[in-house]
């Protein structure tokens, strides 16, 4: 994560909140929207919007289905997204799966290894069973949480998990009993959806290696935020969700290294995955190909790959740096109130731009419902991530993330924000 | 959408606390927020004779089910049944509904907070466990 | 399916075709564009492109999870598609289930009942293994075949099917041998999309009823050409495509009766789709969350409820009214081309406006090369259903498909483009 | 894009039909169309001795596969390598390769196909035939 801001001239932000209609919006009674929760779904610039609709009035067709000019038009306009998208997460177009969301990705995977017992000889380094080990974190969004107990419940595989530490960091002291020759895969998250913490991926990956397990990188909160690059991280696979970084919803992505895609048994099934159909059985599609069943979604990859572009214009390093001065600027602020405790890291090292907190004697419900009669969007609650909310003992927390068209005085809006719900409640 | 009456009940609220004996006990858990409510219930000759509850959460789901033992206790099944829908009908009517306060009480207060669908959830999350309860205990008091 | 014309104004096809900004263009060198590839995908309207455009401009964000207003506005379009699509097929809304497109919904059927095998005593119904058998006809698309065969080879069930008459027709003369006691599903397409065929949804439902099995219907072909209302068919779960309907691609749905979906396991686990998550393992959320799990295709979902509206204003029997006056008037212009064989039902009896044929002497890529030069987009090649081309003793076909933007002069151009291409290959 | 060039090859297939002696056989199907063909190969010396093929398929897959047999038979390994790369090279150049004659001869005929990326698979289909077919006699070819 690159947080240095000595070469980058910092962001236009005005200049970029003019490309997304949604922020000059007003809600409860005339109050200027304060969007903060981006870690949630980003809003989409316009430069996203005319592009899908631009492929919409012109190119829309059936991609790679046709022989007529629009089938060419938008096969060419869907691949063009492909090789833009990979090339901006350090990946080759054939190691990039398009899926509808980063849930489906890390489920892809999941049950692919249980559909690898009943595929073949090439399918059986992704077989696990009793005896196999899981590993995760207790940190876990549901999405990279829920589909490994559930391979677990259909395998007999066992499901163990790192702890988190007070501060919100991995307690990676138990990593040689945690991570061993049992363990089949490391699923984590490069950056915590609530915490906030940034994960040492480089030190997971070496001892993954040493074992011999699949490491899963859930990028969900990363590549959005700062240059991530799969190639270089070593991991087996990532995943990530086109609606967090500007562009359309429905929309995710599945990175996997080309030999791993070409040994892994197909997950859905259907038209465009096959190679040969008969009824007694089918063969299927070299990657990516083999992964992405039925009609895909086209439109929507052309959005994602018009966000690439934006996101390329602006520099992923101008975007981590000025989340580096909103995450500064809310930490330091909401620190300052008596009575407000940040759930993860104090301070902005190896940490993004989502803030998470409670106030003492003021429910999240409460608190985001003040916030939220001030225009301040915020989310309460668990963010899907509840075991780290019940580590913590807490059953839910308010949280704002913040994203490249959030200006610092957006932050100070939060901050007063919270102030006036200590009043509202009484407890300041 | 914060009326005084909410706030008194979620400060003070009535009832609170898991009492024996009961016929049956619910336990309810709002999935998006991970607030929650125990809620155990005592029929007695086919009338609501004691609801008491332990839980966490926020100020609505609090006093709703504060109100909530005030509106029930004492009544017959069938009228708690009755109150219940006149509470559930409210809440989910987008702020459409007028309210009855003959009926509802100090429940009336909550008449803002149908205009907010996210907390009407938190709203219902006690009268959720009533009603789950009183399914469960219903055999008993039919037969 | 309702083709009786009497009672309805025919369709002004011109006020239509304004609607379409991509019907304007031009294709290779400045021909007009006449697009006969609705069965793959279809074209977007004006209000459905701007019912997602305001969507996103206004009221984006995470559906189902935030307590604010922008929140709350999209939770309230979402749902508000899903009550307006599940009304237009006959359903309810806790009915309908959004997926990616309908291949994902005929998956996710095949993978809960894989999962019931491990999924407790709720789920046993849905078990299937040795000894089950699934029927499927030999005129599916390959999203309603292969994900069965991958469910034979994951529970050791055996896949059966029917059987395809010299006409196209299901044969059904087999009916007593292939649905027996064994059975546990029997899946088909409401209308092929090649033959253009409509399958006897009552004869076979009442088959499998009397066997106990389970009935999916694929109405990828169906609804979006005329008034379908699954209730009334008495079918277990159907499934169809947005992109198919004039609605967005990336969202398909999933109807189920809702005791089955209540029953029935999980099949992509992960946020919104839970009810307490707990590191050891979780419980699932009622029907249809139980189903969507991740941020789903929100703005998709409101593209598909503006197709339904438009749909419904100008009425689905006045649709397929005009639907059926361009499968007639295509069938009776093709056949009279010598050396033009048309592959499906010969007349508009239980047949939609889908006419796919082989053409002597020329290959169907070279016959589409040339329609293409003509500018007339039409498919070519097995369409997904190469066990029917197989069976037809043919490895491809060329396909025309109709839908309501698409006039009867342009079925004249696509009759006059097929001589052309004999002409040019000399076989006329 | 359908030039006299290919037509001709359509109509006059060279070298069609499936003869022994045979070193490696290779099958390759299109899977959006279905067109598939069946190719031998027979390398004697480090030469190309004979190519011999079966299959059905689109006007261009088929004309595409009999220049491919004028193209390699008789030449080395490595000269049909060579050739293979400069056609596959054109094929995929989207309209922007300039074919050199002297060595693609008829194929040069193809260099409109590749405008046209549904049907560059089709005039691969013969050659990927042969490039697997060459891969599967390569150790006994090296040795
Ligand atoms: C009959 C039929 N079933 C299933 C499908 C698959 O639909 P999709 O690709 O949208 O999942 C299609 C269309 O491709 C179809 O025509
Ligand atoms: C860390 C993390 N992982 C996974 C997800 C799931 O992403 P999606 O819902 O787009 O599938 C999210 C966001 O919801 C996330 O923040």
């Amino acid at each position: 994560m690159t947080t240095t801001t000595a070469n980058t001239t910092p962001l236009d932000v005005a200049a970029v909140r003019a490309d997304f209609p949604i922020l000059s919006r007003t809600v409860r009674d005339g109050k200027p929207l304060v969007y903060l929760d981006s870690g949630a779904t980003s809003q989409r610039p316009l430069p996203v919007l005319d592009a899908e609709r631009r492929f919409l009035e012109t190119s829309n067709a059936a991609v790679h289905r046709g022989a007529h000019q629009l089938a060419e038009e938008a096969t060419d306009a869907y691949e063009g997204a492909r090789a833009k998208i990979a090339d901006f997460v350090g990946a080759t177009p054939g190691e990039l799966v398009f899926t509808k969301n980063a849930t489906e990705a890390i489920n892809l995977v999941a049950y692919a290894m249980s559909n690898a017992a009943t595929a073949g000889d090439d399918a059986k380094r992704f077989v696990v069973g009793p005896g196999d080990e899981i590993v995760v974190t207790e940190m876990e969004h549901h999405a990279n949480l829920v589909p490994w107990q559930q391979l677990c419940q259909r395998t007999g595989a066992v499901l163990r998990w790192f702890p988190v530490t007070a501060e919100g960091r991995l307690d990676l002291s138990g990593i040689d009993e945690l991570i061993t020759e049992r363990t089949k895969v490391v699923a984590f998250a490069h950056q915590s959806n609530v915490l906030g913490t940034v994960n040492p991926v480089g030190t997971l990956v070496r001892k993954a290696r040493e074992v011999g397990a699949l490491v899963l990188l859930d990028a969900c909160q990363s590549v959005p935020h700062f240059a991530v690059n799969f190639r270089e991280l070593d991991v087996d696979f990532a995943v990530f969700s086109g609606h967090k970084m500007l562009a359309p919803s429905g929309i995710g992505v599945l990175y996997g290294r080309r030999e791993l895609l070409e040994a892994m048994p197909p997950f859905l099934t259907g038209g465009s995955m096959i190679e040969l159909v008969r009824m007694e059985g089918s063969t299927f599609a070299p990657p990516p190909q083999k992964f992405e069943a039925g009609v895909p979604m086209t439109s929507q990859a052309v959005g994602l790959g018009a966000a690439v572009d934006y996101l390329n214009a602006i520099g992923m390093d101008r975007v981590a740096a000025h989340e580096h001065r909103l995450a500064e600027r809310a930490l330091n602020g909401l620190k300052e109130i008596p009575g407000v405790r940040i759930i993860g890291p104090p301070d902005t090292v190896d940490r993004g731009a989502t803030v998470a907190f409670v106030v003492d004697g003021v429910h999240p419900h409460d608190a985001g419902q003040v916030l939220d009669s001030l225009g301040i969007a915020v989310r309460v609650g668990h963010h899907c991530a509840w075991p780290l909310h019940r580590s913590c003992g807490i059953p839910a927390t308010v949280r704002a993330t913040f994203y490249l068209y959030n200006e610092l005085s957006e932050v100070d809006e939060l901050v007063n924000g919270v102030r006036e719900a200590q009043r509202f409640f009484g407890v300041a | 959408m914060y009326q005084e009456i909410i706030l008194d009940h979620y400060k003070n609220p009535h009832g609170r606390g898991l009492r024996e004996p009961y016929d049956a006990e619910s336990f309810q858990v709002n999935p998006t927020c991970g607030d929650e409510v125990t809620l155990r219930l005592k029929v007695t000759d086919g009338k609501v004779a004691d609801v008491s509850y332990e839980g966490q959460g926020c100020s609505i789901s609090q006093a709703s089910t504060s109100v909530l033992t005030d509106l029930v206790t004492g009544h017959t099944v069938g009228e708690a049944l009755s109150t219940m829908d006149a509470f559930v009908e409210l809440m989910q009517g987008r702020g459409t509904v007028e309210p009855d306060e003959d009926v509802l009480e100090d429940g009336v207060a909550f008449a803002g907070v149908a205009k907010y669908p996210a907390r009407v959830k938190c709203a219902l999350l006690g009268w959720m466990a009533f009603k789950d309860a009183l399914a469960r205990t219903s055999n008993e008091v039919e037969a």
